[in-house]
């Protein structure tokens, strides 16, 4: 009910943006899992589904100017950045075309040049120090854009947590966390190995402003998010937001989660965030079609960019010792 | 009397025989317990033993190796894995400057000892930060010993040594031998000895030094080799720390040639230090140049295309043995 | 006033063992320091001096069968221990006759036998990781010690301290954090890089109590304490104590502190915690007489242990490769 | 033209003068700003550059070092030191996955361009958590170049080049050269190139390859050896990676006998490298087999009578000289 009423502020435009982002973030996932699952992919795959809420109305409060870090599980935010599926898709295929021509896979899709992307890392926890000196640098040049750093729920129990925000605090620097907690770590409860029932309440403990949000409503996520980049922005630190969202799927694509009770995916599906915007729309008297449309366009989309990643080259081989140093590469790699 | 399992198989009977036995001993990590490890190294153990020997772990690799470190200097046996090697970069210090020193450094007051399983090894297209072979960085600190299983039944064996050990004992697998498939003795006690390698064939004309997955490679290239009339011996090291010098002395005494193949990135790898011994102790038994077949210096890469080329395969192997014998 | 009256709770032998046991602190300190300037020892020694009374009282709460770890400024917690300063000293001297055969020096005194001392350590914040590892082993166990890390304002900015904090709040360990916050850490003045008055405050974010402490009265550190340590034996998890305390010279022996504004000195002058205990034993009828005594058999005891130290042989050379592993160590460091 | 100044107050001038030049550049570390840095390196530059571009950090290695990687991918040139280069261990992801890696995994998006000053070396009796010679373990990962001066000139040239490369350099600096005064050019923009070894003295009979404060023994080790007609040649390599090949090749295939001596650990050490090395490409070249003069294998010890066992001095260079050529 609450929620209904605040969504009247917003236009039936900026509902049906977030719905676009949602629904190709959700079938750019369905379509790389086809592919993962039919073979097509080398490596793993980590999926957005279930998340889509919470990224596209994180990204919604971004300005073009900010930057941002990702994790392993950063389809939806490149989506909901604006990125180009196409690239994104054929990163995952190892294809040249891809955004870091093949080197990088799923879990390192970088754009620092138009999204302003400074990567997804394999590394939990690593996005943690390299959003905070993205923030640092911004401090330090006096620019006015806000780096958001992305990460998981569990990754918070990694020292970084502490020493980047701790730092992030003393310093002021405009940086927003964003946590989408969908209470697992690979197999592991967030709850069996934390001691709180929210994350970002630690924040608490360097006095910095931090809100908890329900992930499945992407007004509620911009909403905390405008707020947080606010803060930050106008020189008074950073803030974090944590949204509670699920994750449909196993951590990898393929994982059947059995360690997870049935309950979870029970709440997950009774809370889809596509199908819960979907009926908002409607009732604000979108037409089922213009809904269908939306879905069937990011399906064309999509579909357009599994093609191209499939039928882009391979890097060369000799490209593997390229990228190494900026000076003096080949001697670097020599020996 | 013996039977076939894979490799992560083999490895959970060495956990699961050992926790039977000793009680001190427990296992932590990340997805240990209720998942039972992600290569369903230990699933059914949290049900056997119950969470205070099988803890689950948040993601805090720093945090839990420096506890298994003080668990270990009060006389338990923690047995803890870090879901990759790539990952020892988040908890450097409690294996390298605790787990390794304290003992020395507190005038051998102490044992830790103390069992890190590190998967490892690249060709599972999962890129830079997940591919690494970080075997050589762990070499280089004293205090700590190093085994590098390549089979079912030295995994289990080593393992099994490894957590009778006193010393902190790091255990190298390859996550692409986890699902091979391979004989192993029925024997509840079968232990393979830190500190001794394995003949894995006999030959005369050069010596293959190597460990782990590239012990299999090197068996392909023998084969090769053998059917052009080359005849290589593979010494699978199986222990890196203490290295079996006496194994690759009287191999060399024999073949007078070498090469020393391993996935790691060749600068600064382990197999340039086993070179570097050769060429200290044994130059004038060599007919040749001892070579190393390693990965490139480079960073592990995502794309099939790029990172078949970043480890040693059985051609490389082959190509690397005619041009020592200059054949 | 009201600490005062607080101290009447206690009987006058416990404050004079509160007192006996900060001369010594103090006294085996300026020994040491006299040392060095000497040029007797080798290497840098960190001083205790301004932070007796907090390790006094904080030891006074420990009971025989549980452990601790120290710090890189850990003379004091072998003294408040029990230990022996001829082979403390001897120790810091790099003689054969030393905790640790002088393999570790200054910055590595352990005594895993009769202190159960699990080290001092020279990795800011290592001892965060082993004091927690230590109470994990108590709750698997499930014998009854607790395990005290002792550890410096600064060290808490270290990953580790959130780390180990978190697990150990989760499983509930018999852990007590014991920080001496002397406000500096070498040269860095903790609110310069932190962003709260208090560090022990740090706790809430995993759901431990924790407790401020001042430093300089051994009487308030020990009921802290012994709140803290009947809490984690009780089996109700962790606490944090933290103690105000001065550290009266810089960073290590011989530093100027020139970074250091006069108003510290003076405050810990004020402050000083052996003047301040003495005055109050004197109120209570204790004679000057009785606490000169305590002072000169301190110097006596310290004068010995220098002798010890001093006349003490060196390790013999071939004892260098000695005691790297406990089985196979020759061909371990053979090559 | 040319003054004498310490390597100290050397590396002082060679960040002072490109945070004069360059805007881009901070400085970040443990007592950087308000004390001026522990060894006095950045004495004044607080008041000079504010502290926005001098950071006094709390004990926070991995944070701080992750935030110069962030920082040096949006353009900043961060400067950072690490108080020992022991502390590695609490900061090895930010240096080994990220600023290492990042380029590449990124297919060549970026550059790191991140200085990381770590001082090294024993002799100072600081035990074995704070006199450990790392400069292997770094060497090992590739996407960072490496360099380890031993002269005040070198400190200083190669600290400049480090701050205008555009990939991340590591810097070791033996802190017992620190107080050492010598000559150096008065001019502004003296650079000693990344990747140049040098000759610091000219010999027909062996080559000493070294680097950093072992530089200094070599040197000492040839005169006493000259003095018994025995003519060797030191070759301070300064950087070790990319390492000068070129000049490794001239003066062995001068000398045809070679040792190599440095502070290390011996065990997986940069020394075994460079012997691996030579071994495979300068095998015909060799009189007599590569000895490596370095640290035990063990953790560096406290006591003076036992530390000084643990680093190579003059006499041991020359015992291992007089071995190789069997005089
Ligand atoms: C330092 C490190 N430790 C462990 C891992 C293995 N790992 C990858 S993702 C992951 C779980 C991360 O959980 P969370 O942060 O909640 O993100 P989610 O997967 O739920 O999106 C783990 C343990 C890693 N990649 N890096
Ligand atoms: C990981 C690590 N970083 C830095 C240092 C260098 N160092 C030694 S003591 C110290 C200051 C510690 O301050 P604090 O924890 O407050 O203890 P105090 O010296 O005040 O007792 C520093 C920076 C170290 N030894 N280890
Ligand atoms: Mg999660
Ligand atoms: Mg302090």
């Amino acid at each position: 009910m609450a929620t209904k009423k605040k969504n009247e502020k917003y236009s039936k435009e900026m509902l049906l943006d977030f719905y676009r982002t949602m629904v190709r973030i959700r079938t750019f996932e369905e379509h790389a899992a086809e592919c993962f699952t039919k073979g097509m992919l080398a490596g793993n795959i980590h999926l957005s589904i279930g998340q889509e809420a919470a990224e596209a109305g994180a990204f919604a409060a971004i300005q073009p100017q900010d930057y941002f870090t990702s994790t392993h599980r950063g389809h939806g935010h490149v989506i909901a950045r604006g990125g180009d599926p196409k690239r994104a898709m054929a990163e995952l295929f190892g294809k040249k075309t891809g955004y870091c021509k093949g080197k990088g896979g799923s879990m390192h899709i970088a754009d620092m040049g138009k999204m302003n992307h400074l990567g997804a890392n394999g590394i939990v926890g690593a996005g943690q120090g390299i959003s905070a000196g993205s923030a640092l640098a911004s401090k330090i040049m006096g620019d006015n854009s806000v780096t958001v750093g992305c990460f998981g729920d569990s990754s918070t129990n990694e020292g970084t947590f502490h020493e980047n925000l701790n730092m992030a605090a003393t310093w002021k620097l405009p940086l927003v966390w964003f946590i989408e907690n969908n209470c697992y770590g690979v197999s592991t409860e967030i709850h069996r190995v934390t001691n709180t029932p929210d994350l970002a309440s630690r924040a608490a403990a360097y006095d910095v402003p931090f809100a908890v949000v329900d992930g499945t409503d992407p007004v509620a996520v911009y909403e905390a998010m405008t707020t947080a980049m606010d803060h930050a922005r106008s020189g008074k630190g950073p803030y974090v937001v944590e949204a509670k969202v699920y994750r449909y799927q196993g951590h990898y694509c393929g994982d059947p989660a059995v360690y997870r009770p049935a309950e979870y995916m029970e709440n997950a599906l009774a809370n889809d965030a596509i199908e819960k915007l979907g009926k908002k729309l409607m009732d604000m008297g979108i037409k089922e079609a213009e809904l269908e449309e939306i879905k069937s366009a990011a399906q064309a989309e999509m579909d357009e960019a599994v093609k191209f990643a499939d039928e882009s080259p391979y890097p060369d081989p000799s490209e593997v010792t390229d990228d190494m140093y900026t000076a003096d590469n080949e001697r670097c790699v020599a020996r | 009397m013996s039977k076939k399992i894979t490799v992560s198989k083999a490895i959970r009977e060495g956990l699961l025989e050992e926790m039977r036995r000793d009680d001190k001993m427990f296992i932590m990590g990340e997805d240990m317990a209720v998942m039972g490890n992600v290569f369903a190294i230990t699933t059914g153990f949290l049900d056997e033993f119950g969470p205070n020997r099988v803890i689950d772990t948040p993601i805090s690799e720093e945090g839990f190796l420096g506890m298994a470190v003080g668990a270990a200097m009060r006389g338990m046996h923690p047995c803890v894995e870090l879901m990759y090697d790539d990952f020892v970069t988040v908890c450097a210090d409690p294996l390298f400057n605790q787990a390794a020193k304290l003992k020395y450094m507190s005038g051998g007051q102490c044992s830790i000892p103390l069992v890190l399983r590190m998967p490892m090894g690249s060709g599972r297209r999962n890129a830079g930060q997940h591919s690494q072979s970080l075997e050589g960085m762990v070499c280089h600190f004293p205090g700590l010993k190093v085994v590098a299983p390549c089979s079912a039944a030295d995994a289990k064996g080593l393992i099994k040594s490894a957590l009778r050990d006193p010393d902190p004992v790091v255990v190298f697998e390859h996550k692409l031998l986890y699902a091979k498939k391979e004989e192993i003795p029925e024997d509840e006690d079968y232990l393979v000895p830190i500190g001794k390698a394995n003949v894995k064939r006999e030959g005369k004309d050069l010596t293959i030094i190597t460990w782990s997955r590239e012990v299999n490679f090197s068996m392909e290239a023998a084969e090769k080799l053998a059917a052009e009339g080359i005849d290589v011996e593979v010494l699978d090291l199986r222990t890196l720390v203490p290295i079996d010098w006496e194994a690759i002395k009287a191999s060399i005494a024999k073949t007078h040639n070498a090469i020393i193949v391993s996935e790691e990135v060749k600068r600064g790898s382990y197999a340039g230090e086993i070179s570097a011994q050769i060429a200290e102790e044994l130059f004038d038994e060599l007919d040749a140049p001892v070579e190393r077949v390693c990965g490139l210096n480079i960073v592990s890469p995502f794309s099939p295309v790029l990172e078949d080329q970043n480890f040693p395969h059985p051609d490389d192997i082959v190509k690397a043995v005619k041009r020592v014998l200059n054949k």
